[in-house]
């Protein structure tokens, strides 16, 4: 097991070497693939709405149609996109942001991001297997027990195997910053997008399972004739809508608290400061993540729970503006008395302050419950959290993106097209969906495959679909971009920002064990305070050593297989039986790798000190 | 920095000049201007939450373009190391305090008005009526004057009425933005809610609840009239005759035809059989199936063809259309019969002042 | 539990304290033992509802609390974090059946 | 990891935690039952919300007798008593003992799933219960299934563990895994304490 061949490997070489890795750098880069892929095909659907709502009754595609692009943009986006994305951020930072030579579980790492893929090809394979789930990501019941043929299936079972894998990453984050950090490393030295990292680890861990449930009595109601939901069996679809909030608001903290840490890290370095009030941001993103677990309800004020439950909570909502408004003001005062520097992060990271305040604002216009009731399931609804979800968390994707470009593949992104793609990207996006708030008051509701003319709704559609033209453009530029920049960027150094944190630490390209010798943490923003003692490198704590690494392993790639058979099974064993078949060998297969994996010992093996100088593991 | 503020500024003026140029929106439909008790009641709060954004958003922005002036990089100090500020007790009380507070102004007018819009004290002394969401269409019932209807919703003008809200299918949501916010209607759970409509007119109402492909195409209309004529529409209501012979010939055939092909789903009357919309008052109403425009032509290609019109109706399941048993002749006399049907001379046009 | 952080366990003390440990544990059992035997009881005896049902919730949830701390060592240290994690599960779950119970038919 | 690093003589007090793995496995492991609670949580929630949905089906009432419950009751708690011994074993490093316990923890689980297997089959045929005759049904063989998978998984991780380790005894890098099987057992059977409560004697009441 050397790594040490790297240099002219053939391409089945290298594809083995994906399919196989448990490099959590390595793994990073497979989500970042996958998640951009997602985005584009999300962002193609988002088009396709756009298009087909540019003039009132439209028919660019069918009323069934479009409910299937908007189910899937919705689901996408959240799940394939968003999500693996920041997962792509996480894995490439958060172990060297710790000084660690890898992750808790490097095997788990890898069978998440199998999952997730084998998850996203499931649910998207129902493009081309009559028709993809119509029922909107949120899939209400009873419409989503009832809507016919088989999309709603490839919903549940996607969700279910990418949501595994998501669960498994959490757990994977958490263990790995519990006992992984460098020493000296203590929790209030943490960089904030380790610690966002943490928070958000264990919200999924407690988000996730009612999802699962949820998803799995969906799937029992559909596929094997229970009555969870079925009122003329006693059930009720209520309980759906709650699962699947105290699944989705806890849901959204996820997306946006990673975005938080990557502007907690961006503006500091390119301010040049230290990051303002580092304690409170600490409390603050444990209070949101505490405080997203009290507010699902705010989705269903219109349900019908009474006034008593919807003021709880509708307070209860109104109160994560408190922490978050720390935020806010911590980044001004961070860039207050600064030495700033505007390149592309730093455009997103700034454009974001602003942009997400207003998301943030008309959230909580959203929660006065009695407003709500006219927001509510309106365009203003779907303005609101494009504003925090676009202005926040993909600003965000594309900041950190930029910032740690050259970590992840040692070169910088070319910062003219970068601003290109950002000044597009911003006007585009505000065109787009600033007057949606407006047209949700006029009379516009959500998920409307179509408006009647003479209603007032027309030309403020028109801005929208424009705008969204604009965000396409400035996509495409950045993927030209990335790819303008693999074939002609030069390589820069490990520190090309004058970084503050551990991951600046190490030399480009970072060695496959990370750090020769584990570095000696001696406070916060570790890297900044030794190159203040004018040093260049970090303290060991260690003396050079022989270094343990994990084994690669093609489990997780056959494990994510199985699944991904069986899930196949699931879905058409109803209409005949001898699908059951893939049943049984989807699940053999799975069970059949965890057993191999139990009996197999794994030590992992040792990259030898005399070979580290000779440039092992590069 | 000018490139950056002047962006944004003609991103606020074109903005704003598209809103100028639609006004606030079709009135009766838009929810900025109410013409009702609940949509009055959202609008104060919406307007008292949006003044404390916008001056949480000046607040912001002041910061924000001050730090931006101020602190960019200059030229010669490329190399500048500002101190190294940890953090500010004062500063940060400050922007928790009074953030708080904010949110105290915000909170407390919600509570009232959430508790306000679901008081039920006077439910027993007035108008209930039974609300029934169903893909893709609204029924009506006036359980006490055993009035049936759909589509249209008739109400006295100046009045509370509680409508008692259930579904017969899927999730709906019954939303009239000049009236009143939503509620949804749930297959299990009844839900109540009243509305009271300040002036005589039409109100549009949409369905905001996803359910299915029509799901866009669900609108339904509040008429609401003065007292008087709505006395007038109860009578009327309650005294049709669905036996009564209609004047031309080519309607009375209409007749016999529906009573044949339509009836298994269609009522007419007090008759509560509500698996397709009550059609007593039919030739009254100004939409055909909701947002069709009401004319003949429209009539005889939705009874021809209605998947056309709203995709994955339940109407297509008629069986009459499966084996193809009605002549477009045939079906014009159905349409002579069903827009002769005007029991009332309370219609749509009678709500204005 | 302990200040000695002497990693060489040969010495009589640890056995000592395991053996202590033991005890703890069969008691435990044996407590649970009963525990069941009083929630079943009170069930047979058809006694009044309202009276039975908040008995035997809490027995249960006594009984679960011996196990957390007891056969699952909650109450050693190193299990901060663990302890953190079920607290944060059961609050959660704490939520969601209240939530349950009171607002799904209304 | 050279092979007496891994098999000390005497075993270190908490052998589970001995080495970087075994940490990780340890925390990572209560992490998943902290993710796990509320996966039963909804499940109960669920319960509770629909157990009196029998859609004229059977009831509760009418469906369930104590007996049967009872014994399965002792079963699994005294299964989370041996399973206890047996890594009060481990941590004496005596395998043998060790094995032994876990033996006869396997034995009572198993003991208790073929009750409920049997409990399940008599409800089906004799009263004609089943997941589809309502939505009381079908929480009730979710919620008591879910937990009854959980038992089945248990058993086959316990018992491959045993099998695997059966010719080399215990050292440091398996120490972990048996001791976080033990864990899930012991999880088992705190979800079986609220399931004889909340469906069962509640049920009856
Ligand atoms: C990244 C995702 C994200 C984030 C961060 C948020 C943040 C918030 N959201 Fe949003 N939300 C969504 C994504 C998100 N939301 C999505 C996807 C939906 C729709 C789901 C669907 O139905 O499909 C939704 C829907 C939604 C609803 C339901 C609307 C409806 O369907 O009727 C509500 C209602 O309360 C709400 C509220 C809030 C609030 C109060 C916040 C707060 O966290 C915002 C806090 C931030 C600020 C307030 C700004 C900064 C603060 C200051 C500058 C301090 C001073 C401020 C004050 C004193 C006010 N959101
Ligand atoms: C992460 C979450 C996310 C993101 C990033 C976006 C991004 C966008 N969304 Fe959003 N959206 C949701 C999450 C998101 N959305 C959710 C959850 C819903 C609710 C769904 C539901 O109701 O169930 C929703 C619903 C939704 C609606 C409402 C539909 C309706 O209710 O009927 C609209 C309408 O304008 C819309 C538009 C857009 C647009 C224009 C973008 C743009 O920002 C997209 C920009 C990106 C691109 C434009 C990519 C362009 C690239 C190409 C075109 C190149 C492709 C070519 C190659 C393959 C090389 N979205
Ligand atoms: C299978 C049941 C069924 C049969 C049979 C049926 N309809 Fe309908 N009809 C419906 C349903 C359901 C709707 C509501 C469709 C919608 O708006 O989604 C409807 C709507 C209508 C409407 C519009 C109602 C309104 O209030 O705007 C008219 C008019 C109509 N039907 C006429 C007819 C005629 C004429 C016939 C017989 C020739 C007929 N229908 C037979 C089910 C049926
Ligand atoms: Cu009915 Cu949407
Ligand atoms: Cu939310």
């Amino acid at each position: 097991m050397s790594t040490t061949i790297a240099q002219n490997r053939s391409f089945g070489a290298a594809l083995w070497d994906y399919l196989t890795t448990v490099d959590h750098k390595k793994i990073g880069i497979l989500y970042l693939v996958s998640g951009g892929f997602f985005f584009l095909l999300g962002g193609l659907e988002a088009m396709a709405i756009r298009i087909q709502l540019i003039k009132p009754a439209n028919d660019f595609v069918s009323a069934g149609f479009y409910n299937q692009i908007l189910t899937m943009h919705g689901t996408t986006m959240i799940f394939l996109a968003a999500m693996p994305l920041i997962f792509a951020l996480m894995n490439a930072v958060v172990p060297l942001q710790i000084g660690a030579r890898d992750v808790a579980f490097p095997f788990l790492n890898a069978l998440g991001f199998w999952l997730f893929l084998a998850g996203g090809l499931i649910l998207n394979a129902s493009w081309f297997l009559g028709g993809a789930p119509d029922a909107g990501w949120t899939a209400y019941a009873p419409l989503s027990t009832t809507s016919p043929g088989h999309g709603v299936d490839f919903y549940v079972l996607g969700l279910q195997i990418s949501g595994a894998g998501t669960l498994i990453a959490g757990i994977n984050f958490l263990v790995t910053i519990v006992n992984m950090r460098a020493p000296g490393m203590t929790y209030m030295r943490m960089p904030l997008f380790t610690w966002t990292t943490f928070v958000v680890s264990a919200l999924i861990l407690f988000a996730f399972p009612a999802l699962t449930v949820g998803l799995f009595l969906l799937m029992f109601d559909r596929l094997f004739g229970s009555g969870f939901f079925d009122a003329s069996m006693g059930g009720n679809s209520v309980i759906w809508e709650h699962l699947f909030w105290i699944f989705g608001h806890p849901e959204v903290y996820i997306l946006i608290l990673p975005a938080f840490g990557v502007f907690s890290e961006i503006l500091p370095v390119f301010s040049k400061k230290r990051l303002f009030g580092y304690t409170a941001m600490v409390f603050a993103t444990v209070l949101i993540g505490f405080l997203g677990f009290m507010v699902w309800a705010h989705h269903m004020f219109t349900v019908g729970l009474g006034p008593a439950a919807n003021s709880i909570f509708a307070v209860a909502t109104m109160a994560i503006a408190v922490p978050t408004g720390i935020k806010i003001f911590n980044w001004l005062f961070t860039l207050w008395g600064g030495n700033i520097t505007i390149n592309t992060a730093m455009l997103y990271s700034l454009s974001f302050i602003p942009t997400f305040t207003i998301g943030g604002m008309t959230g909580v216009m959203l929660a006065a419950a009695a407003a709500d009731y006219q927001f509510h399931d309106t365009y203003f609804v779907v303005a609101h959290f494009h504003y925090v979800i676009v202005g926040g968390v993909v600003f965000g994707i594309f900041a950190g993106l930029h910032y740690w470009w050259p970590r992840m593949f040692g070169k910088i992104l070319d910062e003219k097209l970068g601003k290109l793609t950002f000044w597009t990207f911003f006007i585009g996006f505000h065109l787009t969906f600033f007057i949606q708030h407006f047209l949700g008051l006029m009379g516009m509701p959500r998920r409307y495959w179509t408006f009647l003319p003479d209603q007032g709704l027309d030309t403020g559609n028109l801005i929208s679909t424009i705008g969204a033209f604009l965000m396409a453009f400035g996509t495409i530029v950045f993927v030209i971009n990335v790819i303008v920049t693999s074939v002609k960027g030069e390589k820069v150094g490990g520190d090309p920002w004058d970084g503050r944190t551990l991951e600046w630490a190490i030399a480009n390209p970072t060695p496959h064990y990370n750090f020769k010798q584990t570095p000696l943490v001696r406070g916060l923003d570790a890297f900044w305070i030794e190159k203040m003692d004018g040093r260049k490198e970090m303290t060991p704590a260690e003396p050079v050593d022989d270094i343990h690494m994990p084994n690669s392993s093609i489990l997780p790639f056959i494990m994510a297989l199985g699944l991904f058979i069986a899930g196949f099974g699931f879905i058409y064993q109803v209409d005949n039986s001898a699908w059951l078949a893939a049943v049984f060998i989807g699940m053999g297969i799975l069970l059949g790798c965890m057993f191999i994996r139990s009996v197999k010992d794994d030590h992992g093996y040792h990259i030898h000190k005399e070979d580290l100088d000779k440039g092992a593991g590069l | 920095m000018k490139g950056w503020m002047g962006k944004i500024r003609a991103l606020f003026l074109l903005s704003s000049l598209a809103l100028i140029l639609s006004g606030c929106g079709r009135e009766n439909l838009t929810a900025f201007l109410p013409k009702g008790y609940g949509a009055e009641v959202s609008l104060n709060l919406i307007i008292i939450s949006l003044a404390v954004m916008i001056f949480v958003f000046i607040v912001v922005m002041i910061i924000y373009t001050v730090v931006l002036v101020k602190y960019r990089r200059k030229k010669g100090q490329e190399d500048y190391i500002p101190k190294q500020t940890e953090g500010n007790k004062a500063l940060e009380i400050i922007w928790t305090v009074i953030p708080i507070l904010l949110l105290v102004i915000i909170a407390v007018p919600t509570v009232s008005a959430t508790f306000d819009l679901a008081d039920e004290s006077e439910k027993e002394d007035t108008l209930n009526i039974k609300v029934t969401g169903n893909q893709y269409w609204w029924h009506f019932s006036y359980e006490d004057e055993e009035i049936q209807t759909s589509q249209d919703l008739y109400i006295p003008v100046g009045k509370r009425i509680y409508l008692n809200m259930v579904s017969s299918d899927v999730l709906h949501s019954f939303w009239v933005p000049s009236i009143t916010g939503k509620m949804d209607t749930n297959p299990e759970n009844e839900n109540t809610m009243y509305i009271e409509a300040y002036e005589e007119g039409v109100y549009w109402g949409k369905c905001a609840e996803l359910c299915g492909p029509s799901h866009s195409l669900m609108d339904f209309k509040i008429v609401a009239v003065s007292e008087e004529e709505y006395n007038q529409w109860v009578t009327d209501m309650q005294n049709f005759d669905a036996e009564a012979v209609p004047e031309t010939a080519s309607a009375q055939e209409g007749q016999e035809l529906f009573q044949n092909n339509c009836i298994s789903c269609h009522a007419l009357g007090s008759s509560p059989v509500a698996v397709a919309p009550n059609l007593t008052d039919f030739g009254n109403r100004t939409k055909i199936a909701g947002v069709l425009d009401f004319d003949k032509e429209t009539l005889v290609g939705w009874i021809s063809n209605p998947e056309e019109f709203k995709e994955g109706n339940k109407m297509t399941n008629a069986e009459y259309l499966k084996n193809g048993s009605l002549s477009e002749e045939e079906i014009s006399k159905i349409a002579d019969y069903l827009l002769q049907l005007k029991p009332t001379t309370i219609t749509p046009e009678s709500a204005t002042n | 539990m302990t200040e000695n952080i002497n990693s060489t366990n040969s010495d009589g003390y640890y056995e000592q304290k395991k053996k202590e440990e033991m005890k703890h544990q069969l008691i435990t059992f044996a407590l649970m033992i009963i525990f069941t035997f009083i929630a079943f009881g009170m069930v047979l005896a058809e006694l009044d509802k309202l009276f039975v049902i908040p008995i035997i919730i809490v027995l249960a949830i006594v009984q679960v609390i011996f196990q957390l701390y007891y056969f699952m060592h909650m109450s050693h240290k190193g299990h901060e974090l663990p302890s953190i994690m079920i607290y944060g599960g059961l609050s959660v779950a704490f939520l969601t059946i209240l939530t349950f119970l009171v607002l799904i038919w209304w | 990891m050279s092979n007496d690093t891994l098999n000390p003589k005497v075993m270190p007090e908490e052998p589970e935690k001995a080495t970087l793995e075994g940490k990780n496995k340890f925390l990572g492991f209560w992490f998943f039952l902290g993710g796990e609670t509320v996966l039963f949580a909804s499940l109960f929630g669920t319960f509770l919300a629909l157990r009196n949905s029998t859609n004229g089906g059977p009831s509760s009432q009418e469906l369930f007798g104590l007996d049967l419950v009872f014994i399965m009751t002792m079963l699994l708690l005294t299964s989370s008593l041996t399973s206890v011994v047996a890594i009060y074993q481990m941590k004496k490093n005596n395998f043998a003992k060790m094995q032994a316990w876990l033996a006869i923890t396997v034995i009572l689980g198993f003991g208790f799933l073929s009750l409920e297997i049997y409990e399940f089959y008599e409800y089906i045929t004799l009263e004609d219960f089943t997941f589809r005759s309502s939505a009381f049904g079908s929480a009730f063989y979710t919620l008591v299934g879910f937990h009854g998978g959980h038992v089945l998984f248990g058993l086959l991780w316990i018992l491959t563990l045993m099998i695997r380790n059966a010719k080399r005894g215990l050292n440091l890098y398996n120490a972990p895994k048996f001791y976080v099987a033990s864990l899930y057992w012991h999880f088992i059977d705190v979800v079986w304490v609220f399931i004889f409560t909340v469906v069962y004697l509640m049920g009856v009441i």
